[in-house]
């Protein structure tokens, strides 16, 4: 049940050097490879079907048309959501969590509702909170990260005392794109329902990683994008229980979510078309349709196994270099195939710019995690992020990379 | 290698790793804060003009890469003893040479940072200093 | 200076039967086909340059903020837009007019303000203008359409009494995706500066058929979509005058469009990544860029005088088949290369489904343009658009196969 | 060809023309329109339930496509004369007939709108009718 090391031939982008040396991606939190099936499913579908959807008539059209609602219908079993309608294209995990915030969140928030998110979300699952709250007169509050550097964790007394039945929305990611660290949103989603507040999960990391099922996890809302998974840019997923998504105002409006229009007004559709104003992204719609298709035929278990290893591997590895904050869970704990990590006396664009000249593609950074960084005293990290494709060699380059840089600025 | 040793020239390093005028001048009347938010990197710089209008006092704090820590100590060698128009001049043939790759034969340490131009992502780190001192230069008398 | 009939070469999806037939493609209004430097532009992004754009400091990440940005840069030089920070991406011209509605709307109307559109508007253009009234109290009106059904038009005199000093914005289209009308933007723009009004033109249907240079127009904004102009789905602009766009509040917010972020609030970037919150759609973006760079090739007024003369062939030889009504502009009046029209005794669908037996490729319906059917006593339209490839036998395709249905539903 | 002649079998190709029951009954006391406001399609059905629940008098009016107008002229035939669980149950069968394209032996003329399924577009267009007869038999009664 581990990967082929077979499997690097699949991503074309792989095959190549950087500055003369072989190129180790290891930037994958930020946009992931892409395998030729998804990059030949964007390409045929151009070259056969391409089409307007939904109101044609004619052959490319109905093909149009399967294609892009076959990719709604596999996305639903990718997560095995309860139906088809429950899946609303977006451009990616911003533009979902952005249409919860403006469609959801003015309908059913009030002064005085509070807002629950975590102090290590990404700013796509947080500035859109403060700017509902501004806007509806609700309070968002944080869930505080503790804990020492490599032991970072939500502080769980903390969380139980914040969630209160005031809180009638709650965001959190499934796995942190700065720390590596995974939640158990099946349990945060429990003690959120046992207050009544809706649930919004942040699976931007997590997606092409780990298996998920929102029927187990329990959340009401799931947001992911194409191209952290394998599959292509410009499409996401924004999951939704039907009988919330049934009772949400539009959030664009225009042709194709529309029922009857006249002069003056204007009846929408249900779910899913009611979100999707304007003509789809139907070639990537079918692009990422590849991408479920290909990591199911890795299997998601394994991909965990093969993420949280390499994972573990770096942190070990990076651990003995001299100088080195290592940020994140506790070894052995819930993880993703990510690890951060600031050097004393070398900053993180320094490090970043080094490593490319290694063949070495790093983040550095915030991580669009301004005030996570603030508390945890850093202006800046470096992340090595895994994806399918890395090996236990590729670490061994990138250490070998991080002793050199470091070397060269002790020199 | 060649990139790197053109981005990370010695004179590069040697202010990086001992910056000049590094911490509050005793005497200053000007400051300004440059921030570059996106990278994390700020930068104060603190600054005595006389009443003749010349820099005479200068200093920096902050934090950031080894571009923008060295590009900041250097300016502060540099704009000792300048006026306001003669400091903006310095930091026009400055902006010149990290977008252009190209220093004039006279210019001296300020060519180490020529290699920049090849990382555009970079020419902000090199400006941020810059950015705030001229910025202090324009600040009303304080302190 | 006219098209070359080898183009279709260009174009892998023209190649094909349908029905046993050769495709006969005149659903160009609905989405145009894509030429193989496009298709070949999206792969060789995920193949070679595929990263994340803006915050990377590694080699793919620098080639992809490249080629990124280098597709705004020609999507300004495409329309003559005075800086590249003057065109924001969006997924289609529906999302950027839902933009313009979302952010500058209720930032400049009260109660009172009128936004005034036409009565040819598609959905898209007429339902976020409805919304934005309902929020703001502003009142919004409508030109009207006059005319027989040949010689349909904006009516000048009730546009100069609408267009009074209340009127904050007006919302046209440059070209009517079921009349074929084009409009006298520039004139239009005039009138509209002339009393203050903001100007928003819909261009979705002209962006790939005539020149456009938004400074000779001189409209406020400007939205159209990538797959009407033989780029990717998916991917879109909204042109905006740099100096209404910084003046704008964000519309979606999260990664990348922001400044400073903390746990109490955020600043944002200046346009275009204000409107661009998270990632964007990189590689659809590129292959617009290739989309530009083949229509410049062929030329646009080439291209407009190829679609104009296909354009008024379909109407001449179509206005001679019995019990037929089409509708649009008078012969040899400025108009696109599509016409609509109508039978008395067989519907829409009924020609489209029948039409692509033959290989033809129509589209019926009210065209997201409900209102201006009911106006013209019509449930729906049968539709034939024309693009590059498109020859005037096709045309006669096209009216061979019309004579077979009216035969058929007679007989 | 062949998928045509399916599609427009002569028995819709007749009721397209000669529409039964185009019209307002004389009697009526119950009525409903159907919408499809994505095609611009609509229907009124007219109906007359009896003291003992039968529809003993149908018409319908309203714009459509062929396949429309012949399923609902072929629908108000088939209603007359049935309770309102004896008309659910046919329009059961005939969404099985258009959604499987399978029709069993003993159906007649429901049948020939088998050949919809191949066209899912169209399904919509077949049903319309049926759901303003549905929707009018479950009205209270009126006029
Ligand atoms: C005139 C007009 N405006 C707006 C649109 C909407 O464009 P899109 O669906 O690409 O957002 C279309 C096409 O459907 C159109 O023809
Ligand atoms: C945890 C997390 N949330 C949200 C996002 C935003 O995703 P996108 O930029 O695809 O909208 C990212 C990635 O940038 C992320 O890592």
């Amino acid at each position: 049940m581990s990967l082929s090391p077979n499997l690097r031939i699949d991503f074309p982008a792989l095959d190549q050097h950087v500055g003369g040396k072989p190129l180790v991606y290891l930037d994958n939190g930020a946009t992931t490879q892409k395998p030729r099936s998804v990059i030949d499913a964007v390409a045929r579908f151009y070259e056969r079907d391409n089409s307007n959807v939904h109101r044609g008539l004619h052959a490319l059209s109905m093909r149009a048309t399967d294609g892009y609602e076959a990719a709604r219908t596999r996305a639903a079993t990718f997560i095995n959501a309860a139906h088809p309608s429950e899946i609303v294209f977006t451009r990616g995990t911003t533009e979902s969590i952005n249409l919860v915030a403006q469609s959801w969140g003015p309908a059913n928030l009030r002064p005085g509702d509070i807002i629950l998110a975590t102090e290590m979300e990404h700013h796509s699952n947080l500035v859109p909170w403060q700017q509902l709250a501004l806007r509806t007169g609700a309070t968002l509050k944080y869930v505080p990260v503790t804990g020492n550097d490599a032991e970072l964790g939500l502080d769980p007394d903390a969380l139980d005392k914040l969630l209160t039945p005031q809180v009638k929305l709650f965001a959190f990611t499934h796995l942190s794109n700065t720390l590596g660290i995974l939640t158990d949103a099946a349990a945060l989603c429990a003690k959120a329902r046992a207050v009544g507040a809706v649930t919004v999960i942040d699976a931007a990391q997590s997606i092409g990683h780990e298996p998920i099922d929102v029927q187990v996890i329990g959340c009401d809302f799931l947001a992911f994008s194409g191209h952290k998974m394998a599959g292509p840019t410009g499409i996401g997923v924004l999951y939704g229980r039907r009988q919330l998504l049934n009772t949400m105002p539009p959030y664009q409006t225009g042709g194709g979510m529309v029922n009857a229009v006249t002069y003056e007004g204007a009846t929408w559709k249900p779910s899913p078309e009611r979100f999707e104003a304007g003509t789809p992204n139907v070639a990537d719609a079918i692009g990422l349709h590849a991408a479920f298709d290909y990591l199911d035929q890795l299997g998601r278990p394994a991909i965990a196994a093969h993420d949280f290893a390499l994972g573990e591997r770096a942190c070990a590895a990076l651990s003995e270099l001299p100088g080195i904050r290592i940020l994140g869970p506790k070894p052995g704990q819930p993880r993703g195939g990510l690890v951060s990590f600031a050097f004393a006396d070398v900053h993180a664009h320094d490090v970043v710019t080094f490593a490319d000249q290694d063949g070495v593609a790093l983040r550095g950074g915030h991580h669009c995690n301004q005030p996570l960084m603030r508390k945890l005293g850093l202006s800046s990290t470096t992340r090595a992020s895994f994806y399918v494709y890395n090996t236990p060699e590729e670490i061994d380059v990138l250490v070998k990379s991080m002793r050199r840089i470091l070397k060269f600025f002790a020199g | 290698m060649s990139d790197l040793t053109d981005l990370y020239q010695s004179v590069i390093l040697d202010h990086n790793k001992r910056p000049r005028n590094r911490g509050k001048p005793p005497i200053a009347n000007r400051v300004a804060t440059g921030d570059n938010p996106s990278c994390g990197d700020n930068c104060t710089v603190y600054l005595h003009l006389t009443d003749e209008g010349r820099v005479d006092a200068i200093g920096f704090e902050g934090s950031g890469c080894a571009i923008s820590q060295a590009s900041t100590s250097l300016m502060t060698t540099q704009v000792k003893g300048k006026t306001a128009a003669e400091a903006e001049a310095l930091f026009n043939e400055f902006k010149q040479i990290v977008t252009s790759g190209q220093a004039p034969e006279e210019i001296s340490d300020l060519a180490a940072f020529a290699g920049v131009h090849a990382f555009p992502a970079r020419i902000k780190c090199a400006t941020l200093g810059w950015h705030a001192a001229l910025e202090a230069l324009k600040q009303p008398p304080s302190v």
